[in-house]
């Protein structure tokens, strides 16, 4: 195999005011034609820089590459003039950034932002380019591309923008593309739509693709091979199944320990500590401080990469020939390894409800007459001390129910009770402020939630002054080191600011500004979705001894069924603003009633590549319907397999089983 | 296991890396990476020392404080006053004994150009103070009450623009005697409108943003808002704008006092002397030259000082 | 919009021998209107001067000479005028002039329905006017009579004896009743809607631009009229002007004080004075001008030659008494002439004044202000003054400076102490000035002067018929008012410095009336 | 859209409704008359009273509005004082030609001028280039234009002889007020412009473009252009009135017969309805132009929705 990108020994390092984070030490890894490498591991460990290193895309006046070569065909990138590397970018890397939302301009049509690309390498005339651009898009799976392509980004849901972001990046077949996090805005459904079109991709122009995820379900679907970084280095490459099968060093192993097992009923295992500061990077092995096999050498010097065998390496000192044998240490530390018993799963039947909410709607004013009815009666209540899931397919109004319930949206109708008492329509100022301190919510999009011109520290503290609730300034800022060190966040980013974290650290700073003000209830909106899994555990684990400590109240919105089963108590699925379904965890996960539950159950990636392999699974036709303009009757059925002439009619929602609620005209 | 070294990654085996006990497994360490990296400094603070990294800005604050100290000083630099005439030397180019020249009265410029340095910097603080005040208030408050409020406010903004600014002023002449309290009252009057304006257009794309949002899910108030998020995040336009209130504001005062409004001779503004020396710029340009480049110094410090600051604020623009 | 008119420039360049003769001047403001029955300004009338004639002309000296009008019969009692109008004279469509288009325009200047603000111009001094004005007296009564074509019979209140100069203004000129009938509403709006009589015609009106006008070949004296066509641009910026002349794009340019200094010994500078009188009023109710010692210490307080030889140095002289320095007195002699020196600077008998007044006050002035309206001139005699008063009496005068309207506002208001006015002359003798301080009832724009003895002298000057004796009650007159009353402080008469082309001779500007003259101008 | 304008035209309506009693009941308030004051001193007040009756101005205040107003509807804004015997409107109409001219003009090459500097400034942060431009911004408004207006008339038109100096005869007497109103403009728009691509520059659809390969001008021109203009268009609102409405200075210094000092002059002489047809005149371009503003910003960013009532 030939290779097509390598990056050689490459430093990249941030100018700050605070010094210099050296985010990228020493990356080394291949790609060749069309392979597909998967990078994953810690958030924070430099997967995006990297990238955006071969792109030539990090901030001029703040990035610094220190020293490495990125060949690409040969071609040292770093050394090619900027006219050259306009060329190549585009045409032959493209790039698939991480956040669909910021990622499409505002002001320019889609069809526009695709065919952009088009004619810069292709010179083809505008209307050609357009059609390109239309034929893209429907290949990506956008509904309608011909009408599509002249409407704006904020008509589109996060899945449909990053979709589109897809888009642009295939749209001049690139030689390598690169991915960084391209599912993890989307529902399980379109995720696995979005795979196979890329594996689609692959197969038809032998497309190189270099996949960033800290999904490894998607990882083992996928990759051909895996590249795990730490702190800002590679700390094991090799094919997908050495990777998950025989992985060397610690820290890959913590990652795969991390992965929630559908059934196991067991607290989450997550690498202790925190990572390191890349302003001052240990060194020594950066993971040696969270490792209970380091050795007295991993405090002092870096380990090189060993290889394993030919096509798998990994750096960690373990694999020299002086390391003791390992199956003696681990069981020394059998202990301290064996996962405490989860609890049982309370039975809340009987608790008494905290919020209710009953027949919420939520329309939002288009032009003229027109209303998208982004929740339309939605009834359902979360009881004190439970985690309430809920789940659903990308823009089927998840985030505008919890936006509702938190009056951030004026309802259009429908009452919310918490307490018992209505916190709709107009409040006293005193009792909106003591629900605002009750309940919280933890925002979906990261980056956009944190006001780009504040410090860590004033973004946590916010609710601590809005409440009063810290004495002085040092306490202040003792709250917030501690909660940033909840949140598995090194306390010297508190002076930091949002910009200059990657996705999953800003995500951790929107769960401890959440906490700070320690509330009763807590809206989480896709809390874990850009994290990896050693702190996706670590955060669900905190969440979950919160709950147990504090009696926290959860409404967790996610796409990670997974995560979302392993956590919830009970599990709502929400169709195109409404609840389809709703039942105890296990009751759900063992009998999905509704096609559409059944659906999305069936399109979670499992971790394990021989598994994900060979798997079948039911994928959806179509999209989800205009909202604007939804299906009469049952709203699934232009998409259901079971449909029939009967939901022409709207099913009513009924309590189909104890506990277990459903509304499809198939339960009777 | 196969422990083979790469001959790409290979370690250099010098003398002394290794010890005796280097292989032995010690486990993980709980404090070893608990350092502040930074030390926590306020935001003003940190700004602060951001800017004086800026030098463009660093000149422009010594040049600034200087002109401010020739402003209190200057006119007790020589031995004549503002107001003093001596008709047998009048119009005198710049010499020994009048750095600046003097005007058709034999006036000497240098104590009036400083005189007037005092004046005109009392203006633009003036000026400042209203955009600040009322204008970014006033249109953060339309932008985020919204609705009927918004509406109202802007038509009232409307007609305070449609009513003639020079009814008012000649009004106002009638009500009060001219001088600076004069000139501040009529600049209070509309003097802050365009701010009002452009911050509103700013608030009303913040607005929907998701961290405001964040904000008012924490339970903060508008005031809040206004205060922590909008005015940080409008605060380039912010101080942008205040780089043409301030000029115009200053030759407004002296159209102000041209009509008989503001001051009344012999007291003089920066704009007063170059409204004076426009009239004589073919044959005593230097009456012109001279408060011109006073005010171009100082405007081109301002703005200086101003990028520095709308730099040294934005946390992305950070070396 | 641009006017198409061919750049003055080109014509001059190739020198053939019956080029046309062009003059290029500039107007310092727009010009309002050109209806001649209600305009006001200095501008209108100008134009209208040239373009039209009364029945007397002044000519380069600023005496009334014969124009539509060939020759007056006066009466023994001075009372009655018989005009004999010229024969053949035209209106530039063809019509003849007529004693009738006379009598039309004076009784439309009245008439309650179409006058202007110029009405008493002829209300004041014909028979019967008054009472037409006020509507109790028909047109027949008044003492305006078209006896036929060519005669036309005026009879007076009084005898007026600068009568004949009247008739030379603008609102005295005549009138086609059927042309203005016709015209309507768009009389004198434009070129097409308005007739001429004058010297020149207009061909070109624009109120923002200016005019172009051409030699009248049906004008009577079309021989002595040395130019063939005049453009007259409107340039409100002394330095445009300036840059203009420069450039030769114009013939002459008044200049801002400022720029004389540079200018003072060219070839091409020279200086005209107005009948424009600028003085301090003291208004008499308001402490510390009620009182005559303050009053004078502050007349004789300044020296105002320095004023204009320094700070104005435009061609302006200082003043001794109201009445400007030019204005006729009798038998050749002028007014100043027979009165003069009534007030000289002196700064010692000037404290003295200051220590008696004080005294009668009782020890100390009040706050002082002195009030100014907001144009250069005014302003700049207004800090003169200030810095005099300070230097020779120390005394602070604060200034307050306001618009024109403002200022006459506040005066009339009586929110004032001391005050910088001016009065231009109508017509050339002392009454246009004694006129103003008659208060009955006294006038706080005229500092509530109201002397029982000045008005005394006054009304004997109006029915005197005696030359001599007349101006003897005129001089004792402005003798109270300045002298013994101190009700005013004498400044300056305005002047104006210029450049002109030096192939431009005979320029005339007079002092009084309708001051641009283009009849007589010669141009190499 | 409809519903959106209506309302609009309602409010605009009102609001002229308001400006226009306000100005008249505050400019009668001013002193002096629209006559010739000086002249009309030698009359006794009953005379005075007497001349203003045959103008209606003896009446009542509110009679007078309640008149005025009467025509207004009619739409007769009735006849100069001063330009006496001039309807109002055909005195507007007369004098805005050559301002329009000018402010078009000028508009045009400062906003053309200004938006490049300003991208210049921008993509050269912190260069000599950057430097230079804000330089030239900040003397664009730290010298009053008058002041570049008689430096242009000067060496321009009479030392260099390249341009007319002033009057208003052909296209090239444009060229020179052109210029130096435009100063002001080019410093206004470079300086916001900058400011705004700073910003937007920041953004990651920013990242996005570059991806695709584009070259930085296309970056520029195709993507940070328009999402820079929501400030641009809300100065240009207020910038575009004043210009078209005319600058008393620069149209007295190269002669132009504009509209300029019409305003200024009229109410020094008093003259009420020239006042107030201006008034009107101005505030509705003005009026008009904020909503103009308003619909571009909804064309500029379409994530702005333009509704009747709500925000
Ligand atoms: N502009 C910047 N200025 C300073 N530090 C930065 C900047 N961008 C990234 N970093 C730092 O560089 C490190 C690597 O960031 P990067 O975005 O590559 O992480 P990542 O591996 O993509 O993580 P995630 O999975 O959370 O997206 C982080 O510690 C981050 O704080
Ligand atoms: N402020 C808004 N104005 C107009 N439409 C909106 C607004 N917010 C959301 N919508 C629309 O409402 C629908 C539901 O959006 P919502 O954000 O609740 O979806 P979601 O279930 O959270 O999706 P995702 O999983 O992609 O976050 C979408 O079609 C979206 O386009
Ligand atoms: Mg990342
Ligand atoms: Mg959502």
């Amino acid at each position: 195999m030939e290779p097509l990108l390598e990056v050689k020994d490459l430093y990249v390092s941030f100018h700050t005011q605070a010094g210099v984070v050296k985010a990228v030490r020493g990356v080394n890894f291949t790609v060749n034609k069309g392979e597909t490498l998967a990078i994953v591991g810690e958030s924070g460990s430099g997967k995006s820089v990297t990238s955006k290193a071969i792109m030539q895309l990090l901030p001029d006046h703040s990035a610094s590459y220190d020293s490495g070569k990125i060949l690409f065909d040969g071609q040292n990138i770093l050394e090619i003039s900027d006219k050259k590397m306009e060329s190549i970018r585009g045409s032959d890397i493209a790039m698939v950034f991480q956040d669909p939302m910021t990622a499409l301009n505002p002001t320019m049509t889609i069809g526009k932002q695709v065919a952009e690309s088009v004619m810069r390498h292709e010179k083809i005339s505008k209307k050609a380019a357009l059609q390109r651009a239309i034929e893209i898009l429907d290949l990506v799976g956008i509904p309608e591309p011909a009408t599509r392509v002249n409407q704006y980004p904020h008509q589109f849901s996060g899945g449909m923008r990053q979709r589109v972001v897809i888009a642009i990046a295939i749209a001049c077949n690139p030689r390598l593309l690169i991915a960084d996090e391209p599912t993890t805005a989307l529902d399980v459904t379109i995720q696995a739509q979005i795979l196979d079109l890329l594996k689609e991709i692959q197969r038809k122009t032998g497309t190189s693709i270099i996949l960033i995820t800290h999904d490894l379900g998607v990882v083992a679907n996928m990759a051909d091979k895996v590249a795990v970084m730490y702190a800002g280095k590679i700390v094991e490459e090799g094919t997908v199944e050495e990777v998950f099968e025989q992985s060397e060093h610690p820290y890959t192993w913590g990652l795969l320990k991390s992965i929630p097992n559908l059934e196991a009923n067991e607290q989450l295992y997550s690498i202790p500590g925190t990572p390191p500061d890349l302003l001052s990077p240990p060194v020594g092995d950066a993971f040696a401080a969270r490792n209970e096999f380091a050795m007295a050498i991993d405090y002092e010097v870096q380990p090189p990469m060993f290889a394993v065998s030919k096509t798998h390496t990994a750096a960690t000192w373990l694999l020299h020939e002086k390391a003791p044998d390992l199956s003696t240490v681990i069981q020394s530390t059998e202990r301290e390894l064996e996962r405490t018993k989860r609890r049982d799963r309370k039975d809340f039947a009987k608790t008494d409800s905290i919020i209710q909410v009953h027949k919420l709607k939520k329309h939002f004013h288009m032009s003229g007459n027109s209303y998208l009815k982004a929740v339309d009666g939605v009834s359902f209540d979360i009881r004190k001390g439970e985690t309430l899931g809920l789940v659903g397919e990308s823009g089927c109004g998840k985030s505008t129910t919890g936006r509702t319930i938190m009056r951030l949206y004026e309802p259009t109708g429908g009452e919310v009770y918490f307490n018992g008492k209505p916190i709709h329509g107009d409040l006293k100022k005193q009792d909106e402020n003591r629900i605002r301190q009750k309940m919280q919510m933890i925002f979906q999009d990261p980056y956009a939630s944190l006001d780009p011109r504040k410090k860590v520290i004033d973004s946590v503290a916010e609710g601590i002054d809005i409440h009063k609730l810290a004495a002085s300034v040092k306490d202040r800022r003792d709250i917030v080191q501690n909660l940033l060190e909840i949140v598995g966040l090194n306390k010297g980013f508190m002076n930091r600011y949002p910009h200059e974290f990657s996705g999953g650290q800003r995500q951790r700073i929107g769960i401890a500004r959440a906490l700070a003000v320690n509330p009763d209830v807590i809206i989480a909106d896709e809390p874990i979705s850009a994290l990896d899994v050693s702190i996706q555990a670590q955060v669900v684990n905190l969440l979950k001894d919160l709950q147990h400590e504090q009696d926290l109240t959860y409404l967790f919105i996610a796409h990670d069924i997974s995560m979302v089963k392993y956590i919830s108590d009970r599990i709502g699925v929400m169709y195109l603003g409404n609840l389809v379904e709703l039942a105890p965890t296990d009751e759900l996960s063992k009998e999905p009633l509704h096609p559409y539950t059944q659906a999305l159950l069936s399109a979670v990636p499992t971790p394990n590549p021989k598994i994900e392999r060979g798997r079948e699974r039911i994928i959806l036709t179509g999209d989800l319907p205009n909202p604007m303009n939804p299906p009469t009757g049952c709203r699934f059925r232009t998409r259901c397999p079971y449909a029939m002439e009967k939901c022409k009619e709207t099913p009513i929602w009924k309590e189909a089983k104890p506990n277990h609620f459903v509304a499809c005209h198939l339960i009777e | 296991m196969t422990n083979t070294n790469l001959e790409k990654y290979e370690v250099k085996e010098t003398e002394g890396v290794f010890r005796e006990d280097s292989f032995k497994v010690v486990g993980a360490k709980k404090e070893s990476q608990d350092t502040i990296a930074r030390p926590h400094v306020g935001i003003l603070k940190e700004s602060w020392l951001r800017l004086t990294k800026n030098k463009g800005a660093v000149v422009s604050l010594v040049i600034i404080s200087l002109l401010v100290l020739l402003a209190l000083l200057g006119p007790y630099m020589n031995e004549y006053t503002y107001e003093q005439t001596d008709y047998d030397k009048a119009f005198q180019e710049p010499n020994g004994e009048h750095w600046f020249g003097t005007d058709k009265f034999g006036r000497d410029q240098w104590t009036r150009i400083w005189e007037g340095t005092r004046i005109s910097l009392y203006i633009a603080l003036l000026a400042s103070v209203l955009d600040l005040a009322i204008g970014v208030i006033y249109g953060s408050i339309s932008a985020l009450v919204g609705g009927k409020v918004d509406n109202i406010m802007q038509r009232i903004i409307e007609v305070l623009v449609g009513i003639p600014n020079l009814i008012l002023i000649i009004l106002l002449i009638m009500l009060m005697k001219p001088g600076i309290f004069t000139i501040t009252v009529a600049m209070v009057i509309t003097g802050w409108v365009n701010m009002a304006r452009l911050v509103r257009s700013q608030v009303f794309k913040l607005k929907s943003q998701e961290f405001i949002l964040a904000s008012r899910a924490l339970g903060a108030s508008n005031g809040r808002l206004i205060k922590e998020h909008f005015i940080p995040n409008t605060l380039g336009l912010i101080i942008v704008n205040m780089m043409f209130t301030i000029p115009s504001a200053i030759f407004t005062e002296a159209f102000l006092s041209f009509i008989g409004l503001g001051l009344q001779e012999p007291l003089a503004s920066l704009g007063v002397l170059i409204n004076d020396g426009f009239e004589g710029m073919r044959n005593n340009f230097y009456l012109l030259l001279y408060p011109t480049l006073v005010i171009v110094g100082l405007m081109i410090c301002f703005n200086l000082l101003a990028d520095g600051l709308r730099d040294a604020l934005d946390p992305k623009m950070r070396k | 919009n641009f006017s198409d008119s061919s750049n003055g420039n080109s014509d001059s360049k190739d020198g053939s021998k019956d080029e046309k003769k062009t003059l290029k001047l500039s107007l310092e403001n727009d010009i309002p209107d050109l209806n001649q029955v209600k305009t006001t300004d200095g501008i209108s009338f100008g134009i209208l001067n040239n373009i039209m004639e009364g029945l007397y002309r002044l000519d380069e000296n600023h005496e009334a000479v014969p124009a539509m009008a060939e020759s007056v019969e006066i009466s023994e009692d001075k009372l009655t005028y018989t005009f004999k109008l010229r024969e053949g004279v035209k209106w530039s469509n063809g019509d003849p002039v007529t004693a009738a288009d006379f009598r039309y325009s004076w009784l439309r200047a009245i008439h309650p329905d179409t006058a202007g603000s110029y009405a008493f111009i002829i209300a004041d001094y014909v028979k019967g006017a008054a009472e037409f004005v006020e509507g109790v007296a028909t047109d027949s009564e008044v003492g305006i009579v078209a006896e036929d074509d060519t005669t036309l019979v005026v009879t007076l209140n009084e005898p007026t004896p600068y009568f004949l100069g009247l008739t030379a203004f603008v609102t005295y000129f005549p009138l086609n009743e059927k042309f203005v009938t016709e015209a309507g509403d768009d009389f004198a709006l434009t070129t097409e809607n308005i007739l001429f009589n004058g010297p020149f015609t207009m061909t070109e009106y624009d109120q923002a631009a200016g005019v172009k006008l051409v030699k009248n070949d049906k004008y009577w004296d079309k021989e002595n009229v040395g130019i063939d066509e005049v453009s007259l641009k409107v340039i409100k910026e002394n330095s445009t002007a300036l840059n203009l002349y420069e450039a030769g794009d114009l013939d002459r340019v008044y200049l801002s004080s400022s720029d004389i200094q540079s200018y003072q010994d060219d070839k091409e500078f020279g200086t005209e004075s107005k009948f424009n009188s600028w003085f301090v009023q003291f208004n008499l109710t308001k402490a510390p001008f009620d009182n005559v010692n303050i009053r004078k210490a502050f007349q004789l307080g300044y020296d105002p030659e320095i004023l204009t030889a320094q700070i104005l140095n435009n061609g302006s002289t200082p003043a001794s008494g109201v009445v400007a320095s030019g204005m006729a007195g009798v038998d050749g002699k002028l007014f100043r002439e027979l009165n003069p020196d009534l007030v000289t600077p002196n700064v010692e008998k000037a404290k003295e004044y200051l220590a008696a007044g004080l005294k009668e006050i009782g020890g100390t002035l009040p706050a002082i202000e002195i009030l100014t309206a907001d144009d250069t001139i005014a302003k700049d005699t207004a800090t003169f003054l200030q810095s005099e008063f300070k230097k020779n009496l120390g005394v602070d005068v604060n200034i307050s400076t306001k618009p024109y309207s403002g200022r006459l506002q506040a005066m009339r208001d009586d929110a004032y102490q001391m005050g910088i006015n001016k009065w231009g002359a109508d017509y050339n003798d002392a009454s246009t000035y004694m006129d103003l301080w008659v208060g009955t009832p006294a006038s706080p724009l005229r500092g509530h002067y109201s002397s029982t003895v000045y008005n005394d002298l006054v009304a004997k000057s109006k029915s005197e018929t005696d030359e001599v004796k007349r101006m003897d009650y005129l001089l004792e007159a402005e003798k109270a008012l300045v002298v013994d009353d101190a009700v005013i402080a004498p400044l300056y008469d305005e002047g104006k410095a210029f450049l002109q082309n030096a192939e431009v001779t005979n320029f005339t500007i007079h002092p009084y009336g309708a001051p641009l003259e283009l009849k007589y101008i010669k141009k190499k | 859209m409809k519903k959106f304008l209506a309302v609009r035209i309602v409010n605009i309506l009102v609001t002229l409704f308001v400006i226009a009693t306000v100005t008249f009941f505050l400019m009668k308030l001013l002193p002096g008359s629209p006559f010739d004051e000086e002249k009309l001193a030698g009359l006794s007040d009953e005379d005075r009273m007497e001349f203003y009756a045959r103008y209606g101005l003896d009446q009542p205040v509110a009679v007078q509005y309640a008149k005025y107003m009467g025509n207004l509807v009619k739409g007769d804004l009735g006849i100069s004082y001063y330009y006496k015997g001039q309807q109002v409107e055909s005195l507007i109409s007369s004098r805005i030609g050559p301002s329009a001219l000018l402010g078009a003009q000028a508009a045009l090459l400062g906003v053309s001028i200004g938006l490049i500097l300003g991208m210049i400034a921008a993509f050269r942060h912190n260069t000599m280039w950057d430097f230079f431009t804000m330089f030239i911004a900040v003397i664009g408004v730290a010298i009053p234009n008058f002041v570049f207006a008689a430096l242009l008339q000067y060496y321009v038109g009479l030392k260099w002889g390249i341009l007319p100096v002033a009057f208003w005869e052909s296209y090239d007497s444009s060229i020179l007020p052109t210029i130096a109103l435009s100063m002001m403009v080019i410093a206004l728009i470079a300086r916001f412009m900058r400011n705004e691509m700073l910003e937007v520059l920041q953004q990651d659809y920013i990242l996005t473009a570059k991806s695709k390969g584009l070259s930085q001008m296309n970056v520029i021109i195709r993507h940070t252009l328009r999402n820079s203009m929501i400030p641009i268009i809300t100065i240009l609102g207020p910038i575009t009135v004043s210009l078209l409405t005319g600058s008393l200075v620069i149209e007295n210094i190269f002669g132009v017969p504009g509209i300029g000092s019409l305003f200024v002059d009229s109410i020094k002489v008093n003259d009420y309805t020239t006042i107030m047809g201006l008034t009107l005149f101005y505030s509705a371009f003005y009026i008009l132009t904020i909503l103009v503003v308003d619909l571009l910003y909804g064309i500029v960013d379409p994530r702005i929705r333009l509704t009747g009532s709500k925000g």
